[in-house]
């Protein structure tokens, strides 16, 4: 059984800001094709570029829910550039810490918002090659990516 | 908070008349059955009571009976000594369904240059007998076909499968880890080569398992040392353990009635009140061939290790996959194997019960598992237009 | 009639302290350390702090620990992987008097076309490092060489043997078996790579094991299937009996100092005593580097299992030769490759005490041997001009 903090096991059972948004300024997905979108974030925008709500909806295990949900938290309040510096290392930290081998669920939401400020500056989604070997089959999430965010 | 156990296919609870026999050999007769002492000597005595109350309870002789440490050794032990008693064969036939205590063993072999045929299994878990008998080649070994699978619970035609492979004149295994006391089993009548077994999937306790060898198998040991199980199994052996394997096969077999009537029925409840009640449920595996314990439900849209962690709030113990494989992120190799759809193959979860199962826990499962899925669908991005795509993984 | 129990180095009680430990876990927590659910994750945790107790006993860190089903595995885990993970050196080294555990994984090997060096021993047990020097070569893989020896007692310099091992960078493997609890192991400054324990020896129960393999060492399992145990050895945890090793292990440390006092004082006066009571007496092995609670003494004239059933006639425990080998008819392998001559190693008798042997259990058995001696030396047809003759076989 995986070693989840207190915090993972809170933000999991008690979600906050689930579900999908009325009318969001942007939506940010991530998810590999082959496996259908499997992390939908919702973001209001105000115009002076703060973020006023978010709101998420994740398939995934307890860590992927934890994730999306704290991650909810941490933008809410803060402007777009504030927000564009939140890395996967943060949204772990701010859950006490993830299983090493769950480390690449909280990169769902890191990727998750990136896709969503992309869209709202208006850039193309960049078409990448995953790189390395996908290993979580949930999301397409691959060897490489994990080991950076393991070791970043 | 007493857990619910539903999780009897992972392990399960020791009886407590099992536990009564163990006992004094833990504390007082701790003598080593290959001394030379009246202290010893009594063990060693306790030692064949136990291999004739396993040898009585699957219809066999007691000397085809060798003991290990778990499933795991007698599956290993069983294919080992095929492959290395006709070194000449270099062909080995399995399913893509089996525990990895024999996938891992084929890949092993595959890896050290012998050839190895995966059968597949259909969408209800079944093999295809006639890709089985077109499989059988002059230089195969061993075939290794599993009595009923851990996951989905399906039971093989192993009687049929055995008639082909014997026709053939080719070693049959079974890994029978899952069938003790769920299914009658006689060796008698059932033409195995091998079978294996495990103390701990039949209220024995964990670390002590059996292999039955039939009489005339050739047999190369896999575990090399000192004299014990003569010859075949080196290691002082695990005297409280193995009496308790005993104990709890003469149990299981004076249990397999009760498996199937009173604890089928409490499955079979349990199985149809959650397909009524919650939508998007499907069952994973052939109703028809299924161990009467055993149900592994799918629920659409959603992913098992959440169904477990809340469930698990409530005490409810159930499990996604083998728990031998719970600890990696890949979906269940069973389940892909069915081709079962991906947003089901994440969300399986299967139940599985015992003669200690009662009602109660049955409705407290009952109770809280609608609002469980319903709670985790609302927080879930799919919709039904995606679900239903294969898995490409 | 409660039995004098001098037949420690075959196997021990289990400490009262170790079985209180591990009930819990044969009674009411038997969930799989596997599963997703708090009912089996809890054993988990209880399976790491025994590998934590046990790293400590040990001077290693905790990952370094592989759980195993007993010595014998743990012997053929390390021997098997050191070959396998260098697939292109082709000769083993390791010595004549090893367990079977050893022994015979080294006469397999020899059957798949390995080359095995089986360095000899004096008369004294001890090994001659200038022969172990000699023997290594660039294509030797592993140099197994046990700490201590069941049937002597002889311990061998495993510093000094690791020192000349490791400076030619081979693998070294220590079967450590019989020196657990007895002598102090710090695996920080002893430069083994592989170690194996057995619990029954150090007062944990029959069925568990462990094998210490140090950080960075190449590592191939060899029980095949699931991920347990980081997937260095498969099949599900045997909880009970690892939690009993970890403690088992504590105490084992925390009782070196008795062992190397009160235990060896017994030993001694026990040893000395029948030397001096019983004419044609002689020690086997090496009195400078022994176990401190083995004593093999051999009584010229008569035979080994003669002794050991008058023996068993006052309760009294003891063996001839090791009890994996009794079962044959064979002089034990260690006496014949000590150069016992034949009527002496017919005839002896291996005393092994533990930290609950008692004053009076010595006294019992000064009181009897001698009149046991006498009678079985007053039916033989040996005369003492026959005896010295070394053994033809
Ligand atoms: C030196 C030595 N090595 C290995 C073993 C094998 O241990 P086990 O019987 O626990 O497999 C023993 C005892 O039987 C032994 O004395
Ligand atoms: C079908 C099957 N085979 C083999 C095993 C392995 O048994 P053990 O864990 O006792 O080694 C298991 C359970 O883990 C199983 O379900
Ligand atoms: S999302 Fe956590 S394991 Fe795939
Ligand atoms: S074995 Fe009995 S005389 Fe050599």
């Amino acid at each position: 059984m995986w070693d989840y903090t207190d915090k993972v096991r809170d933000h999991f059972l008690n979600p906050r800001n689930a579900g999908p948004m009325e009318d969001p300024t942007v939506v940010g997905e991530v998810g590999s094709l082959a496996c259908g979108d499997a992390l939908k974030l919702f973001l209001k925008i105000d115009p002076s570029g703060r973020i006023t709500d978010a709101t998420f909806q994740t398939f995934g295990c307890a860590s992927a829910i934890a994730s999306s949900s704290v991650l909810t938290e941490l933008l809410k309040g803060k402007t777009v550039e504030e927000a564009a510096a939140i890395t996967n290392k943060e949204i772990a930290a701010e859950l006490g810490g993830l299983p090493r081998e769950k480390m690449h669920c909280s990169v769902m939401g890191q990727e998750a918002l990136e896709s969503a400020l992309k869209r709202y500056r208006g850039e193309l989604e960049p078409l990448v090659k995953p790189e390395g070997e996908i290993v979580c089959k949930c999301f397409g999430v691959t060897d490489v990516q994990i080991r950076r965010a393991i070791t970043e | 908070m007493k857990e619910v156990y539903l999780d009897n296919n992972a392990t399960t609870m020791v009886a407590p008349e099992v536990l009564e026999a163990m006992l004094p050999y833990l504390r007082s007769d701790y003598g080593n059955a290959s001394s030379m002492h009246g202290f010893g000597g009594k063990v060693g005595k306790v030692i064949r009571q136990a291999r004739e109350q396993t040898a009585q309870a699957l219809g066999c002789s007691a000397e085809e009976i060798i003991f290990t440490s778990c499933g795991t050794e007698s599956d290993n032990t069983a294919i080992f000594s095929a492959v290395r008693s006709q070194p000449e064969k270099r062909h080995v036939v399995t399913t893509r369904v089996e525990h990895p205590a024999v996938l891992n063993v084929a890949s092993h072999l595959e890896i050290a240059g012998y050839e190895v045929t995966s059968l597949k299994v259909d969408e209800q878990g079944r093999l295809d007998l006639q890709e089985l008998e077109d499989s059988l080649r002059p230089d195969t070994a061993l075939v290794s076909v599993m009595h009923a699978n851990n996951e989905s619970g399906v039971v093989f035609p192993l009687e049929r499968i055995a008639e082909i492979v014997k026709s053939r004149d080719i070693l049959l295994h079974t890994d029978a880890v899952q069938t003790v006391g769920k299914l009658p089993i006689d060796l008698q009548t059932l033409a195995v080569d091998f079978l294996a077994l495990s103390a701990h999937k039949v209220h024995g306790p964990k670390g002590v398992g059996a292999l039955f060898v039939r009489r005339g198998v050739p047999f190369r040991p896999f575990m090399l040392g000192g004299h014990q199980e003569k010859g075949r199994r080196a290691g002082t052996e695990n005297v409280a353990g193995i009496v308790a394997l005993g104990k709890a096969m003469e149990m299981a077999e004076a249990g397999i009635v009760d498996e199937n009537t009173r604890v089928k029925a409490l499955r079979d409840r349990l199985e149809n009140a959650i397909m009524e009640s919650i939508p998007d449920v499907r069952r994973n595996g052939d109703p028809e061939n299924r161990l009467p314990n055993t149900s592994s439900l799918a629920f659409k849209y959603i992913e098992g290790e959440s169904i477990l962690l809340m469930l698990d709030q409530y005490g409810i113990c159930a499990s996604s996959g083998s728990a031998c494989t719970s600890g990696s992120l890949e979906p269940s190799h069973v389940l892909r194997a069915m081709g079962v759809p991906f947003t089901y193959a994440h969300g399986s979860i299967r139940f599985s019960l015992s003669r200690y199962t009662t009602d109660q826990e049955i409705d407290l499962v009952l109770r809280e598992l609608p609002g469980i899925v319903s709670r985790l669908r609302a927080m879930s991005p799919f919709t039904g237009d995606q679900a239903g795509q294969a898995c490409a993984c």
